[in-house]
């Protein structure tokens, strides 16, 4: 139980960590600020996602749990918007992008 | 060579080259950025020296309120760059020199510290179960040295008369300056429904787990301040005039509160700031409410800077 | 070499880099950043004191950790301070230099109304 | 375990400070400000990988406190920037 339990926790911070250094990878070789913006969701969403999932199992339950539940959520929430804000912004500023 | 010291290493090593990165940066902008990130890191060093209270607090104000106030300066400020003049080749040198040397007398008293070391960790534990709190940090602040935490709150206030004072005669008592974002934005909007009321519970939880474990009114306080301050540069709320009499009431409100507590310690306990036996944690959970609401007000009032419009009558 | 020492080592470079800016940089928006990183070097050298003086089962000193919590919320208001000083003094002496929103009739007129 | 979560945390700090080079590079205000935002993720993901591995369930305060004001820094940014540039040069503004 254990060790399947380990497995399980190794294998979704590492596919976790692949996407924050995809979201890496993404913003410094996108071309422009549109799609890099597309890069850093996927770091919010599936690479903070997939640590926590991972995590889950080894925290208190259920106080803990709920908590890095939350903390998952308002990144989910504030990079939804942060990316919106930016893209508008990059939008008003130059119009041809 | 094992994990958590590779950890510390990859830390530490951004941290310094964040901060040479922020000072050797061409334009104000980027080093502001830069300081965004290097308050991230700096919270993440306080997580790694076990020094959890200063993490919160660093994560609140380091990265969050003063990055604001930086970026809001910067972009102010962004047309007047090119005027300034820069030092001379001889003028660097001689200081490079001169901060290195500080720098590495500063290194050897850490390399080479003095035989014993001094700690008052086995008296601040040893005196703790007589407040009736749990954080160590807490009971430093509020029972050892509260005398420090009081006169820091008077700061606080002190600060907001000097940026208020700042303001043009005809505009004292005015509303603030801070940046409303005009464009109606439905995104902004909606994050600013949204964040605020996870944002007070998180505030109010952050002072009440402060006695206990990590946490206290300064990290609460600053969290209550940040999500004022993103109600109003939605524009959901407007930003008050600083002539009204309730929001100067509750920037001394918590100041006072502790005064009063600090000065009802002559009659019961002997002397100023002392708490009577038994009562220490009920007293200073009063006055750490106050201290919140207080200083929630007081940083984002600071954080908006002085006033620059007169409210119409 | 320990993590502790790692940090303390951090701590003066800060010191040393923060000093180099304040010396250095003409503009007084970096001189400020420049004094706020010397702050967060001396902050991590308490920090230091703090850990290394770790007893009675606690991770470090609470005394240099709850002066540390008072240094950053002083120095977030000295910062503040020093901010809106400089704002002011563009708005008095480069007026032209400035955006619109430094001269006073001009934040009269954009008064939304 | 341990060792694994902290080398994790090791990876995704590490990863997402390369992101920085973005504030080097620019080429816009606005990139650079996005590589902030990713730090940011990143060092959420870093702490709470810390308190599990350390067993300091504390840590993960400061990982909220980090997500809580993950936003605040950019839409300063946005609402400064914009006002600064709305008003700065009136020729260039239809209205």
């Amino acid at each position: 139980m254990t060790l399947a339990l380990n497995i399980f926790t190794a294998l979704a911070v590492f596919a976790g960590t692949f996407f924050f250094l995809a979201g890496t990878v993404g913003l410094l070789r996108f071309p422009d600020a549109l799609t890099r913006l597309h890069a850093l969701t996927k770091a919010d969403n599936l690479g903070l996602g997939l640590v926590v999932l991972g995590l889950l199992p080894r925290v208190e339950w259920p106080f803990g749990a709920f908590k890095l539940i939350s903390v998952w959520l308002l990144v989910q929430l504030s990079g939804a918007i942060v990316a919106q804000l930016i893209a508008d912004f990059v939008r008003r500023e130059e119009p041809h992008a | 060579m094992n994990a958590a010291f590779i950890f510390d290493v990859v830390l530490a090593a951004l941290v310094f080259t964040i901060a040479t990165w922020i000072i050797a940066a061409r334009d104000a902008f980027s080093a502001v950025v830069g300081f965004v990130a290097y308050g991230l890191l700096l919270a993440l060093v306080w997580v790694e020296l076990s020094a959890i209270d200063v993490a919160l607090t660093e994560a609140a104000i380091g990265s969050g309120v003063t990055g604001m106030l930086l970026l809001g300066a910067a972009s102010r400020l962004r047309k007047t760059e090119p005027t300034a003049v820069s030092v001379g080749l001889p003028m660097r040198l001689l200081a490079a020199v001169l901060c290195a040397l500080i720098a590495a007398a500063l290194g050897f008293l850490v390399l080479f510290p003095p035989g014993t070391i001094f700690t008052l960790a086995p008296d601040a534990m040893a005196h703790l179960p007589e407040t009736g709190l749990r954080n160590p940090v807490a009971g430093v602040l509020f029972v050892y040295r509260a005398f420090d935490t009081l006169l820091e709150k008077v700061v606080l206030v002190l600060a907001l008369v000097g940026v208020w004072s700042l303001a043009l005669d005809r505009f004292w008592g005015g509303i603030p300056g801070l940046p409303v974002f005009e464009q109606p934005n439905t995104v902004l909007t909606l994050l600013s429904q949204l964040l605020p009321p996870l944002g007070i519970v998180v505030g109010i939880y952050m002072f009440w787990t402060g006695a206990n474990n990590p946490g206290g009114a300064f990290q609460g306080g600053t969290v209550l301040a940040a999500m004022w301050i993103l109600v109003m540069i939605a524009g959901l709320q407007h930003m008050p005039s600083t002539d009204r009499r309730m929001l100067r009431l509750l920037v001394v409100l918590g100041p006072a509160i502790f005064l009063v507590i600090g000065l009802l310690g002559f009659a019961l306990a002997g002397s100023f700031l002392a708490y009577p036996p038994g009562y220490a944690k009920p007293l200073i959970i009063i006055a750490e409410a106050a201290l919140t609401v207080s200083i929630g007000v007081t940083l984002g009032l600071l954080a908006a800077g002085p006033p620059e419009r007169m409210a119409r009558r | 070499m320990s993590a502790v020492t790692l940090f303390g080592l951090c701590g003066p470079a800060l010191v040393g880099l923060g000093l180099f800016g304040l010396i250095t940089n003409p503009q007084p928006l970096r001189k400020i950043i420049a004094f706020n990183l010397l702050g967060t070097g001396t902050f991590l050298l308490f920090g230091v004191i703090a850990r290394r003086g770790a007893a009675a089962g606690l991770g470090g000193d609470p005394v240099p950790q709850a002066l540390v919590i008072t240094g950053i919320v002083v120095a977030f208001a000295a910062t503040a301070m020093a901010i809106a000083l400089l704002l002011r003094l563009f708005q008095e002496s480069g007026a032209a230099s400035l955006d619109s929103s430094g001269p006073n009739d001009a934040s009269e007129a954009t008064d939304p109304s | 375990m341990a060792s694994i979560l902290i080398g994790a945390a090791c990876f995704v700090l590490a990863a997402t400070a390369l992101g920085l080079l973005r504030i080097l590079r620019g080429p816009a205000d606005a990139d650079r400000m996005m590589a902030a935002q990713l730090l940011g993720t990143g060092g959420v993901a870093a702490l709470i990988l810390l308190a599990v591995a350390v067993r300091t369930p504390a840590i993960v305060d400061v990982a909220l406190m980090l997500a809580l004001l993950a936003a605040f820094a950019s839409v300063a940014f946005v609402s400064s920037a914009s006002r600064s540039r709305d008003k700065a040069p009136p020729a260039t503004d239809p209205r």
